[in-house]
């Protein structure tokens, strides 16, 4: 009887080999393990088919809403993009997906020259010397890199503009409590006054109202200060917008969900982390490196690996061990596909379609886009108010929406005392989409009118 | 075993140097192009903020595209190719339905609200209710994205844990045994903490004398592998936790190796506080080339409290909600939760694998998953153990290290032998790893190999034993029948070459 | 060109002889087994049906048999790996977009009632129409499953057409040139005509004057390839229409060269009275090792009542219908229509990549494949005509015909040169075909091959033309860089050996 | 500027290869065509870009109701049934996907070595010496079939049971016009008595009405009459049935779509072809064969090739060239996951599922199961007349059903004037479904019972 589908075992195979090592039952190799607490009865539900598994999945997935099923404005870090039909037929063969960190280089090319060149086409996305081969995510991206600026510059207070996607500073306070950082956010625009004393000044740009940043100014009195300047971007707006790399900008990291990776509620994504070379000795994670085998063929190797937790332990320059290899080389074939111009045309659509609908809500009674300054492929939008209270206006409008089906985010309580909608738009976003958009607000609103006037 | 020779398929692109197949750049030529997306040709940027610099990116086509990632693909070994036996790695099999369930959850966004996603919330709740019963313990949360993260997770939530009952400016020692994985003292470097680190015995344990002596109440906790990295099971373990308790630290479980405990034994029931796993060993997630992981953290109710937000809980209709459903307090407003450590609530498309998978096994497949898995190790291990030396001479859990010290005077180490395997068509074990065991080959099966690969493996591995004796030279200019020779490492790290150089 | 050495992993099979890869019988052991399925125990087989010899199916579990075929997958051609030059066959790239798309219809079962499909009548409606504008047809069928079908699907019609006019007894002879493919003589036959051949001409094509003395009122019609399958226009195609249709003969097109002809020129203002038209080869749908294709015919007026049935008919409201709905008419309720010649209303999931790529193109796309084909195929034959005899000397258009007769002076086949081209990374031309040209080398690039690519084919060839005379043997031995040398044909058909042994 | 995005030269390269060739432009090579005739406007619409064209699909196929998404009992030669996710994650590799005929064996293997398991797994499921490598699908093989046993008996008639599936039966008329065949249609239980003089007895086993045929009597009254016995055959009814070559069966065909391939609409299929050693010479089709190669390693080669179009033309057994390689690959894949108990549980379970579901149809007033004798996993019910006419019956049952959204196939004029329902269950028929099926026939019945007894 096999319980595990997956064992290529036989009764008779298990015969043999115990009879191999000289033993009646695999008990006998247990006697390190307590007696009271060896083969617990777990009360885990009993074994499935393959077909009941799939069935009982079916009936799980069945229970959400997926975001192509109805108007979405939902994104920020995680986008609802394009993803062509060839990324998963490459990225998901087998020789990647199944085979594991390239310990073994002679056995491992695909692998190593597929996040070489990860590596390589993000350095010219962001213009910058060296990209790692990936960090789990955006939010631990932005706190490795902060950790990087505090060993660089000795000193322990990260300021952070509040402009930041909300879960990143979130995700950079938790980190903080390991050494102790003094976390300080402020206003974007106060970001550069503050330079003085910081280990780093983090911008994001374009920031979670979709917020045009004068990096520039902000990298020029981080370094005046003697602080680094670590750059929040989205891969998509660096087709359109000045490079970090070209900002002065020393450390840019991102969530690289958008290239080509699936939304999966919350994960497995890819950290994006570059940096200027003279900083690589300090940077986290892995990096593949150009070289040469025994016969002059190039070849490709994990290297620098000394920063490393395998080899320096306590004194590495993070604790990172498996990342999101699939993902950076899931980007590099999705970037290898789209080119300058698909990258672009994706980039392109997004901002189109956000400043026409924005153009069309601004007009709306009530509401006013509230991103300020000039925005990228997604706004704030400030609407009527809808009931009493801190959160009587977006929060208010984005669970009215809901009942709509429409989904869209509100600021909530996680910018200040903001409450306020933000849009984000995609290539993906349909006309449909944006007329549903603005009918549903325009009808919420009205009705609201009518019952206060009605008093 | 047999040799593949076979050209690669020509498409006349010249290289800068010789090489296996070209760079995306060498490929590039201007002018080239899909036609995936098109159109936004009226989106206006400002001119201050407008990209001035080249987009670098190389211009290809699909065909082209899909030509050089298939050709590259060729080029890994792999579990879907061959025996992997990577040591404390757990290179199982990775069944295609977990793959196929996952992409039924793509298309959601983690930011929906919470009524559209509930199938998705269902079943991580259920996945949590799972693993606390797999290990013994009370609770669990879901976001690290990998057993380091977790480690670090963990080890956050020790100081706050300390902190919290007024002693956490005292305590500032985490010990970890001189066995541990890199990442456990990199993790505890994180939090701000000191290493101390604690020899093994004679018989592969910690060595609980100078435990003692290294205990105090200076002492956050201890890190500790059980199975150990020597595929070992401690067996002092309970004594080793009682010595940390007395002196009020804690003792943190590494489960990377808990593919040797499904259903033989619970963590929670062996004296540690918590425990990880790394779901994308013990659980089958593919290992996707170095990732993704996911590193779900298990612990007891004192540490609840601490635990990341938010936190997926169950309402009286049986609906899903995350506890701090905006999240949006002020830190204290999390009450003693350490805060989030990603972005959102975990590595979801490897959870539902994970959750696939030990709903597939059920209960009996799960415990007869280890039981072989252990069966496996020793029994390759009994035909392995007079041709090297064994590290420390008892049975093994689920893996086992050999020592080359035989073989290294005679001029092979374990890298060469490593080499050598590939020539036989293997993957080669972890090698130098755990640090303690002087060339170190850490050999885990699985329980996923056939008994005639395994077999073969040990056949493969008699047979370079013997070669170092009488061929040594053959074994160190191994591999010749792999797509490269060995490779310059220390080119690569004296010259680092990182990217490719823009085309021009 | 790189050569690449791989190990084959060894998972310690043995194999009755020396193999690149086990047999699952091999492979199979007693007792293991998946659990994709189970149950139904409870299902009761009266005992005189009940199987009673063992079901000697092989058992295996997931594990070695996705290790199985992805190993075998490794050691194909194929266009997904490189250029694939095979006349006539169109290999070009197959967009990974069709795949997917085609997926969204995979769950659809042929007999749903009509309200449930519109989806997918639509679908074939569409495709219908613009085939028919593609090729200057007036209606089309998309049953037949590919080419050759498609030629008997035709031929069947005009055995139908000539008796509807009361000259079925006289008609029983079907012209061919003798450049024809093979399928094309095997279809009349299979209707159980006569076939009788026309040679042709010095220039490439059919032999105007022969075709005359071969025409006369006994004959059903003639079948001519064009481009002829020596990648050749018939330069006087108008007059040999006018001739068969003079004789009260009709003209088959086979429009396996199409790619070609995309928004270069209409069969249906040539004088065909139908085309069939390879969309496995024309509109990019993956060749699948050697199928499944699809042949929609695409006929004049005249020839419309003989369709197949059922045919899809739109209605007023624009919902679509098949027309003899539940097709349950006895034969004379079909009207003149053939009847059906499959099960159902085709390959469907080939039909949807067609559609796909047709409407991914679109008109100036569709016109600029074939324009980049043709420009590629003349490009190429500049590159070849001095180390090789050509056939026939004019511009060709989307491939050419090469002659090995020089080489074959030295020994050296047109075979030995295909095998040559392996060890220079390509796959071999069509070879021995057209029947007309001795030693004949049949070359279609197709637009979708990289001009370096096509330069690094050509330097190939010529590579090898220069090796013919200096180093014949070398060629004669090839392929050295294969998975497998040579394989011995006459022994496979002289001991047929068409399955392997069972079990034991 | 690139109409085709898959066209791999630039401008440059044109202008390039233009002038290599030594032309201006590329009509300079087209002097053939008749002047009026070239580069005609086709009008068909412009070209889309792949987002564009996957959402146009996306609309189209949401105009269809997917088989999984209700209520389902439609089967016949066509099957629901469960593909291990295994089975496209190796079918649907580029390197089987993307090649063509393996002409050349030496870059072949791949192709030829899985096909040539196919073939063995067709052999061992059906008892059969030889399995070519693939028909286009059910029908023609059938057809096909029949003209085998026209050439080994040099008979012209073609006796048919009008159990055989009525599409399998109406495509074998289509190809008899070719060579004039006589057809003759009786039922099964007449087939044995109309053997004299006849080419071949065509039976299916189970029948179209699930129905178990004795087939060694009709293949006993064949072979005493000089004619061949040709049974049309499904996949899983092999793993629990008699297989063809234990009932004196000579030819085997049948719709192979059940082994792992998907139901896509009517195609591709896989039509399976197998028979005695004695007859191969005249089998249509590829097929592979064992072999070796100059190194004396074990290889696949395609062969007896004389059979064939290329190389016999009009003397071929059939004109048949390009197949449904991939569909037997698939197969293949599928039986090697699906191993012998595997095939029996799915083939169980439709049986099991067939006759609860009978069990509880029969018991409803005014229905009865009408296929005679036993069944399988498949049978026909006799409904209560619902309307007047020679379709008030079982037709009207069919389309009252469809108003409850559920699927079931109505034998119509498809069998005599018979007006019944046939009611497929396979492993993926589930106890919900069944219950609808039982409720709706029930209250269908009911509201007919009550308007008449109105009267
Ligand atoms: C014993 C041990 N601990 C911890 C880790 C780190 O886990 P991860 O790679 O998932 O971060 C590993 C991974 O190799 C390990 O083997
Ligand atoms: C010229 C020509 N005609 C007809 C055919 C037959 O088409 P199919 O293989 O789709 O049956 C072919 C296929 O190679 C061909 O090249």
């Amino acid at each position: 009887m096999n319980n595990n589908p997956y064992s290529s075992h036989t009764e008779a195979d298990r015969a043999a080999m115990l009879e191999r090592v000289g033993i009646k039952s695999v008990d006998e190799l247990l006697t390190a393990i307590p007696k009271d607490a060896l083969r617990p009865k777990l009360g885990l539900p009993a074994g499935m088919s393959e077909l009941e598994i799939q069935s009982h999945l079916e009936s799980l997935a069945s229970k959400n809403r997926t975001a192509g099923s109805g108007p979405f404005f939902l994104g920020g870090p995680v986008q609802r993009r394009y993803i062509p039909a060839a990324v998963p037929v490459l990225a998901l063969r087998g020789e990647f997906l199944t085979a594991y960190t390239p310990y073994q280089p002679e056995v491992s090319q695909g692998t190593l020259q597929s996040i070489f060149e990860y590596q390589s086409l993000m350095c010219e996305l962001l213009a910058m010397d060296v990209a790692n081969s990936s960090m789990y995510e955006g939010g631990s991206a932005v706190a490795e890199a902060a950790f990087m600026a505090v060993r660089v510059t000795g000193r322990k207070r990260v300021v952070m503009a509040s402009e930041v996607y909300f879960e990143f500073r979130r995700t950079v306070r938790t980190y903080a409590r390991g050494p102790d950082l003094e976390i300080v956010e402020v206003a974007t625009r106060d970001l550069a006054s503050a330079a003085e004393g910081a280990a780093c000044l983090i911008v994001q740009h374009p920031d979670a109202f979709g917020g045009l940043v004068d990096v520039r100014r902000i990298a020029d009195a981080a370094h005046a200060a003697g602080a680094l300047c670590i750059q929040v971007t989205e891969p998509h707006a660096n087709a359109l917008l000045e490079p970090p790399g070209a900002l002065g900008v020393d450390i840019v990291v991102g969530e690289g969900q958008p290239l080509g990776i699936p939304m999966s509620f919350g994960g497995p994504y890819l950290g994006v982390l570059a940096c200027r070379n003279a900083l690589v000795r300090q940077m986290p994670g892995r990096v593949v490196g150009e070289t040469h085998d025994a016969r002059g063929m190039r070849g490709f190797v994990n290297t620098l690996q000394t920063r490393e937790q395998h080899i320096r332990r306590e004194k590495a320059t993070s604790n990172i061990c498996t990342n999101e290899a699939i993902a950076a080389i899931t980007a590099a074939i999705y970037l290898a596909l789209m080119g300058p111009e698909g990258l672009s045309a994706a980039a392109r659509l997004g901002v189109a379609k956000a400043h026409a609908l924005a153009h069309r809500l601004g007009a709306l009674p009530g509401c006013s886009v509230s991103t300020d300054g000039e925005f990228f492929d997604r706004f704030a939008l400030r609407v009527p108010r809808l009931a009493a209270g801190p959160e009587g206006s977006g929060y208010a409008m984005r669970n009215a929406l809901l009942v709509d089906n429409v989904l869209v985010e509100a600021t909530a309580a996680h910018y200040g005392d903001r409450d306020d909608l933000i849009i984000q738009c995609t290539e993906m976003t349909t006309d449909a989409e944006m007329d549903s958009l603005v009918a549903a607000i325009e009808s919420i609103a009205a009705s609201v009118r009518e019952t206060v006037t009605a008093r | 075993m047999t040799l593949r020779t076979q050209m690669i398929p020509d498409s006349g692109v010249k290289t800068a140097v010789p090489a296996l197949e070209p760079l995306l750049v060498e490929i590039h030529e201007e002018g080239r192009a899909g036609r995936h997306v098109r159109g936004g040709e009226e989106a206006q940027i400002p001119a201050a903020f407008a990209r001035q610099m080249p987009l670098g990116l190389p211009e290809l086509t699909e065909p082209q595209v899909v030509r050089h990632f298939t050709h590259l693909a060729q080029l890994n070994y792999s579990v879907d190719t061959g025996m992997y036996p990577l040591g404390s790695c757990t290179m199982k099999y990775n069944p295609k339905i977990n793959d196929r369930v996952a992409s039924l959850f793509a298309d959601l966004h983690p930011k929906q609200p919470q009524s559209t996603v509930q199938g998705a919330l269902t079943l991580l709740a259920e996945l949590e209710v799972m693993l606390a019963k797999l290990t013994g313990m009370d609770a669990v949360t879901l976001q690290p994205a990998a057993g380091a993260q977790a480690e670090f997770t963990a080890i956050l939530m020790f100081k706050a844990y300390h902190q919290k009952r007024g002693e956490g400016a005292k305590r500032h020692r985490v010990i970890v045994p001189d066995t541990a994985h890199g990442t456990n003292p990199a993790s505890a470097a994180m939090c701000g903490f000191e290493v101390t680190t604690v020899k093994s015995d004679a018989h592969g344990n910690i060595d609980l004398a100078s435990l003692k002596t290294a205990l105090g109440d200076d002492v956050v906790g201890l890190m500790l592998t059980n199975p150990n990295t020597l595929g070992l099971f401690e067996e002092r373990l309970r004594e080793v936790c009682d010595a940390v308790h007395a002196v009020g630290g804690l003792v943190y479980g590494d489960g990377a190796n808990m593919n040797a405990l499904l259903g033989v034994a619970r963590p929670g029931d062996l004296g540690f506080d918590c425990i990880h796993i790394n779901v994308h060993k013990t659980f089958s997630t593919p290992h996707g080339a170095g990732g993704p992981g996911a590193g779900p953290l298990c612990v007891k109710e004192p540490l609840r409290p601490f635990l990341p937000k938010p936190w997926i809980v169950r309402d009286d209709q049986g609906r899903y909600h995350l506890d701090t459903a905006r999240d949006d307090q002020p830190p204290a407003g999390l009450g003693d939760s350490i805060g989030r450590v990603r972005t959102f609530l975990g590595n979801f498309g490897v959870l539902v694998r994970a959750y696939t998978y030990m709903r597939t096994l059920g209960e009996e497949g799960l415990a007869e998953a280890s039981n072989d898995a252990i069966l496996a190790a020793n029994y390759l291990l009994a035909q392995l153990r007079d041709s090297y030396d064994v590290a420390f001479d008892r049975p093994c859990m689920h893996e086992f290290v050999l020592s080359a010290a035989r073989q290294k005077k005679l001029g092979v180490s374990a890298l060469d032998i490593g080499k050598a395997l590939i020539d036989e068509g293997f993957h080669p074990p972890t090698v130098y790893f755990p640090l303690v065991v002087p060339e170190a080959l850490m050999i885990e099966p699985t329980e996923t190999e056939p008994r005639e690969t395994l077999d073969a493996f040990a056949a493969a591995m008699i047979r370079i034993a013997e070669k170092a004796k009488t061929d040594p030279a053959s074994v160190k200019a191994a591999p010749k029948n792999a797509p490269l020779a060995r490779l310059d490492e220390v080119h690569a790290a004296r010259y680092p070459k990182l990217k490719w150089q823009r085309p021009t």
